[in-house]
């Protein structure tokens, strides 16, 4: 049993999924919300699977979706801007939800893969993630 | 045909293809089985290219030749792309009205522009090593630059990106990937084989010509998505059309 | 378990076929046609996956590993971004047909060559 | 514990299918198209494919969505417009 696999499973159940609900229905801006925790979310069931698995290099691909996903949300926030309601319901858990959740990742995998390139690799990763994550509750809630 | 009658049809369609489909399913080897002949022969082969990446293998070494057509498909397609949305006669370009972006996400934009460049630049760098390549990440470098629109505005866009040198480049690419095949033929070996040494394994220099197919595809890649979504952009918000009086309407 | 994969990539194709064929906009039968799409790359892949073994990038993996067949990747690899400049050109004769037609719904524009 | 992500992630995508099918305004398709792409891109890596997981990712993320979204401005406005 491999509780980071564990773990990403979880997420993919009972974050993804509950994202994609709150992306199919409701009003725009709920939607945008619910793409926006999507993204987040990923990033960190990357980097669980990276750790799960025991494969540094899928990391690649949260580091990917750091940099995109955000940039995906704020493609939706630009050009829906006019068809989103100001404060969107569930816009504000977006914040505590990065906030907790890149360091509650992050830093257990770096204890678990001990200092070196890797690790800066992860908290970059982290870093970036919380960066976009920041930025794009901001836009979210003004849209 | 009304609505009603097409709606029988596909229904009809739709369940044969669905029973047809199930019944096919149980003839194929079942999911996560252990027989996979063709992809043992390909580890083989890649490995002893010495590519690390044996998807990179598969795409610019073993079926380097397919790559060439998926390559013309993508050409063609941008070629396609940029006639149907090209401006004609009877259209005038207005410049977009001015879009207020808050400051802190102009910042965010200007700051991520470089590092999703890099975090690009490094997926096609090491697409023979770890996953990723020319195609993955000339999508992540393309979308870089077009940071600049969504959080910054679109003038300082079409500052940043000299259309006509991303065309160029579309085509430069496409013709690297043709010329490099030659390559094969010239060493006195078949088109598009790997005549360059191997090198060595898992360092960034290894697996022969992998690497320049990789990044020709790479350069491909990143001025075909920027062409497509400059022309997307032109047509959304700066060209605007006099309406066509009477014109198949 | 053995047949689940494959039998939702059919789910897709047929849910993706649906949306094409009922489509009352042709920017949402694009949509649809991504859809469809994607059907093949859950197929192909599925078929390469093999239990209990890993990517068949060696960066970071001995070479002895077993791996999962690298040849369907590599088709579903390149198919994915050439996919999206076909879905690009097909959004571009869509922006054409509401030029010159005004409309794009499916159903008005068959009306109008009639 | 690999089957459960597995089934995980399949489920996922095909909800997130038949979800993009569904949606029938252009622009609110979009938004379930990038969740398809994102599910994609985890089953992708369960299914052991992280350079395709990566291509969809890159592609899905951002550049499909600003493409459908242009296209729905675009035909909108001409639409909009007074006759």
């Amino acid at each position: 049993m491999n509780w980071w696999l564990a773990a990403a499973c979880a997420l993919v159940a009972g974050g993804l999924g509950p994202c994609l609900w709150g992306a199919a229905r409701g009003t725009a801006g709920r939607r945008v919300v619910a793409q926006n925790m999507a993204t987040l979310l990923l990033c960190l069931v990357f980097l669980l699977l990276a750790q799960g698995y025991g494969r540094p290099s899928y990391v690649d691909l949260a580091l990917v979706v750091a940099v995109l996903g955000p940039a995906g949300t704020l493609v939706f926030t630009r050009l829906l801007g006019d068809e989103m309601e100001a404060r969107p319901p569930g816009a504000r858990l977006l914040t505590p939800a990065v906030l907790v959740g890149a360091p509650a990742t992050v830093v257990p995998m770096c204890v678990a893969t001990g200092p070196g390139r890797a690790s800066v690799k992860l908290v970059f990763t982290g870093v970036l993630l919380i960066a976009g994550g920041a930025v794009t509750s901001r836009a979210v809630r003004r849209g | 045909m009304t609505r009603r009658a097409r709606l029988w049809v596909l229904a009809a369609g739709l369940l044969a293809v669905a029973a047809l489909y199930a019944a096919a399913c149980t003839q194929l080897p079942g999911f996560g089985g252990s027989w996979h002949p063709y992809g043992d022969r390909a580890v083989r082969a890649a490995l002893q290219q010495r590519t690390a990446n044996a998807v990179s293998s598969v795409n610019f070494d073993l079926r380097g030749f397919d790559t060439l057509g998926e390559e013309s498909v993508l050409f063609a397609s941008v070629l396609g792309t940029v006639v149907l949305l090209r401006r004609t006669r009877d259209e005038k370009r207005v410049p977009p009205e001015p879009v207020r972006v808050p400051a802190p996400l102009r910042r965010y934009g200007r700051l991520m522009l470089p590092v999703t460049l890099l975090i690009g630049l490094y997926v096609i760098a090491h697409g023979q090593l770890s996953p990723g390549g020319g195609f993955q990440g000339g999508v992540v470098a393309a979308t870089s630059l077009h940071l600049l629109y969504i959080a910054v505005d679109y003038p300082a866009l079409e500052r940043f990106r000299p259309l006509g040198l991303y065309e160029l480049a579309d085509g430069a690419g496409e013709a690297a990937y043709v010329l490099l095949g030659a390559a094969g033929l010239i060493a006195g070996s078949a088109y598009l084989a790997n005549v360059l040494p191997p090198g060595t394994f898992n360092t960034l220099s290894s697996g022969g010509t992998v690497p320049l197919l990789n990044a020709a595809v790479g350069i491909e890649v990143t001025s075909a998505v920027v062409v497509l979504l400059a022309h997307f952009l032109a047509q959304a918000l700066e060209i605007e059309g006099e309406r066509e009086e009477g014109r198949s309407t | 378990m053995s047949l689940l994969p494959y039998l939702i990539a059919g789910w897709i194709f047929l849910a993706g076929i649906h949306g094409m064929a009922t489509s009352r906009n042709l920017i949402h039968a694009v949509g649809c046609l991504a859809v469809t799409q994607s059907s093949t790359y859950v197929l192909l892949l599925s078929v390469g996956y093999r239990k209990g073994a890993t990517a068949p990038v060696f960066a970071d993996a001995p070479t002895s590993a077993t791996v999962v067949d690298p040849v369907v990747q590599a088709l579903a690899l390149t198919d994915v971004v050439v996919g999206a400049t076909v879905t690009a050109l097909l959004l571009a004769l869509v922006v054409q047909t509401a030029k010159r037609h005004g409309t794009v719904d499916p159903d008005e524009l068959s009306g109008l060559k009639g | 514990m690999d089957d459960a992500v597995v089934v995980a992630a399949l489920v996922l995508v095909a909800a997130a299918a038949t979800a993009a099918v569904l949606q029938r305004d252009p622009a609110r398709q979009a938004i379930v198209l990038s969740l398809l792409g994102l599910s994609l891109a985890a089953l992708f890596t369960v299914l052991q494919a992280p350079d395709v997981g990566l291509a969809q990712l890159a592609v899905g993320s951002a550049v499909t969505p600003l493409m459908i979204l242009l296209t729905v401005r675009k035909v909108r406005q001409r639409k909009g417009r007074p006759k």
